[in-house]
């Protein structure tokens, strides 16, 4: 396993309850289970060139995951000249089992947590290098 | 349905960090719970992608930055990408902003509560008082 | 995606009692020798909203040059437009002050040439899908842009229909999109399903709510968007296109009568707008 | 008048009040989901209010709130215990009002 870092970066909107599944998603990654493997970083700093935060992201493996079709987390990291490994939207993880519908953004609720899992699985198997 | 303006609040959504996830759970608390009808939600990372919608607000109606660092990357987004906030709120003039733990970084703790109910406060105080200004 | 606005369009300060108006007038005279595309707005025909010039407004890159603080220029496009648009205030460039006007509004007019080309090359604008400013009639509702399409019937239940030669293509309108927020899931109904005005016809799911979609006339499915299913956000991103759901071989095609104007419907969303768009939902 | 729905608000040019759409419930069959009431927290148009009893069930409180031609939640009722009037008629009600 090559000592390149991977870095995931949630959008973490504040208007959608998706936002706060990538959130809780990053929060598994680089919190618990896969601590020494995974790091997270603010996004809104890259968008404000910090020139450190961009130099970190382009020595590593960047996992985005977006709440929505906009996509600002890929934008954003693309803009800065960084090319993105593995992508990830919310909604298409959700419609692979509806089940997982998270409650609101102020409470995800237990499905909102199994559906930040599920994107945890998606990163854990597609995208290990 | 007041003809007062809303406020638009954009908050920090700062992942590496506890002060990014406190100014993200009072401007909740602001938005959902106590001025659901005067405030406006402007999500940070789309502003900053370049929403239209977000950024034709942001230039029309007044606006309250909630940072949770001293990087203020909500205050200089929004004063670059469409007018100065109105309001410029940093975590970290708040003194117990020192004593929060690592751990506040994704789920608040019981001992932050009572920053976050305080962060909250402010931020109406604000809110109302730019909505009394217009009036 | 990145917006390339191909005019350029420069609405220069008309203020003939400051030197800043002076100023701007002699900037514009220089730009267009230097570049005789760029198209000179007017704050008067802008003021009394001249179609022409609101379309070529929207429609291209913005440069203003606001001759003082006052900025009447730079307001005026902000009353018109909600796209981004650069400005340059005449009175602030205080490191010129004892050049002549000339020489001042040879600088401002290379200013404004490098905000012209500049615009499209950094960070794009907007990442919203590029509409056409003509065959839309727009209202910004907070922090909502609605987006109503010209010369298509609208139901109360907003959803679209458009007449193409004896069948009709519906789909969902910007309003309803938007008060649905992100859709992750359609199920199309089969062709060759038979529907009465007002049937169900399939459905869709999004964070907020699973809805039907309710027919705005009677007939036939003939034809039906299957790459929703694998791609329901074209739903929200591109309501009128890509976003199509049916068509359908009308019973009687009179029945659109039934249906709102693009113009009724205007009216009407706006006002169902203010209630619904920006309603949190926060149970 | 208001286009939220509700009393005031029109349908296709006609007033809501003139349009016999609202969802009917059969007090047999519906037990509140156990308290759950999938129903009444699935309409965000607050048609439906609680009413208690063993079991509880769910009444109409503002029939007129309800989106005309929309039987979503009836997808969501698993004792099949509501029930809308036929769309055709609706319909033909609609016509004949718009014709005077």
């Amino acid at each position: 396993m090559s000592d390149v870092k991977k870095i995931v970066i949630p959008c973490s909107g504040i208007g959608k309850a998706f936002g706060t599944v990538a959130r809780e998603a990053t929060y598994q990654l680089t919190e618990t289970d896969h601590q020494s493997e995974y790091k997270t970083m603010c996004l809104p700093l890259l968008v404000a060139g910090d020139q450190e935060a961009i130099d970190l992201l382009k020595k590593s493996n960047v996992y985005t995951i977006d709440g929505c079709p906009k996509k600002c987390a890929t934008l954003s990291v693309e803009r800065i000249g960084v090319n993105v490994a593995m992508e990830v939207m919310v909604p298409k993880v959700l419609a692979q089992n509806t089940e997982h519908k998270p409650g609101s953004v102020l409470d995800i609720g237990r499905n909102g947590v199994l559906l930040a899992k599920d994107i945890v699985n998606k990163i854990l198997e597609e995208g290990s290098d | 349905m007041s003809e007062l303006p809303k406020v638009g609040i954009i908050s920090c959504s700062g992942e590496d960090c506890p002060g990014g996830n406190i100014s993200r759970e009072a401007t909740l608390r602001v938005l959902h719970d106590l001025r659901p009808d005067e405030t406006v939600t402007i999500c940070l990372p789309l502003f900053l992608a370049g929403g239209e919608g977000e950024r034709g607000f942001a230039k029309r109606f007044p606006t309250i930055t909630v940072d949770g660092c001293g990087k203020l990357c909500a205050a200089i987004g929004t004063a670059r990408f469409s007018s100065k906030p109105t309001v410029e709120i940093n975590l970290e003039d708040y003194d117990d902003f020192s004593s929060l733990k690592i751990e506040e970084k994704w789920h608040i703790q019981e001992s932050s509560k009572d920053l976050v109910e305080k962060l909250a406060n402010d931020i109406v105080n604000h809110v109302d008082e730019i909505r009394k200004i217009s009036e | 995606m990145l917006i390339i606005l191909s005019t350029k369009y420069v609405l220069p300060c008309a203020g003939y009692d400051r030197p800043g108006g002076k100023v701007s007038r002699l900037v514009v005279e220089h730009l267009q020798s230097l570049d005789d595309s760029i198209t000179i707005g007017s704050i008067g025909a802008l003021s009394s909203e001249r179609p022409g010039e609101i379309k070529d407004l929207r429609s291209s890159k913005v440069v203003c040059i606001d001759g003082c603080s006052v900025k009447c220029a730079s307001k005026l496009v902000e009353k018109h437009s909600a796209r981004d648009f650069e400005s340059i205030e005449v009175s602030v460039l205080t490191d010129m002050q004892d050049s002549t006007d000339d020489e001042k509004a040879r600088t401002i007019a290379d200013m404004v040439l490098q905000l012209l080309a500049a615009t499209s090359t950094t960070v794009p604008k907007t990442i919203d899908t590029e509409h056409s400013e003509i065959d839309y009639m727009t209202e910004m509702i907070d922090k909502f842009i609605l987006r109503i399409k010209k010369g298509l019937f609208y139901s109360d239940n907003d959803f679209w229909a458009q007449k193409e030669g004896g069948l009709v293509r519906i789909g969902i309108s910007d309003l309803l999109q938007q008060m649905v927020s992100d859709v992750f899931f359609v199920d199309l109904a089969d062709i060759g399903t038979h529907v009465e005005f007002g049937d169900e016809l399939g459905a869709f799911e999004s964070t907020k709510i699973a809805m039907e979609i309710i027919t705005p006339l009677s007939g036939t499915v003939v034809e039906k968007n299957s790459i929703l299913e694998d791609s329901p956000e074209f739903v929200n991103e591109d309501p009128y296109g890509k976003g199509w759901l049916y068509v359908i071989r009308p019973d009687d095609i009179s029945e659109l009568d039934l249906l709102k104007s693009a113009n009724e419907y205007f009216a009407y969303g706006i006002e169902k707008a203010k209630h619904e768009l920006g309603k949190k939902v926060s149970e | 008048m208001s286009n939220e729905g509700g009393i005031g608000s029109t349908f296709m040019s006609v007033s809501r009040e003139k349009i016999p759409w609202w969802p009917e419930v059969d007090t047999d069959k519906c037990d509140g989901c156990a308290g759950e009431f999938d129903c009444l927290k699935f309409c965000p148009h607050k048609v439906y209010r609680t009413v208690e009893g063993s079991p509880p069930h769910i009444e109409v409180e503002n029939k007129f709130n309800c989106v005309v031609f929309c039987r979503a939640c009836q997808k969501m009722c698993t004792k099949d215990a509501l029930s809308f009037p036929e769309k055709s008629d609706i319909l033909k009600i609609i016509k004949e009002v718009r014709s005077t």
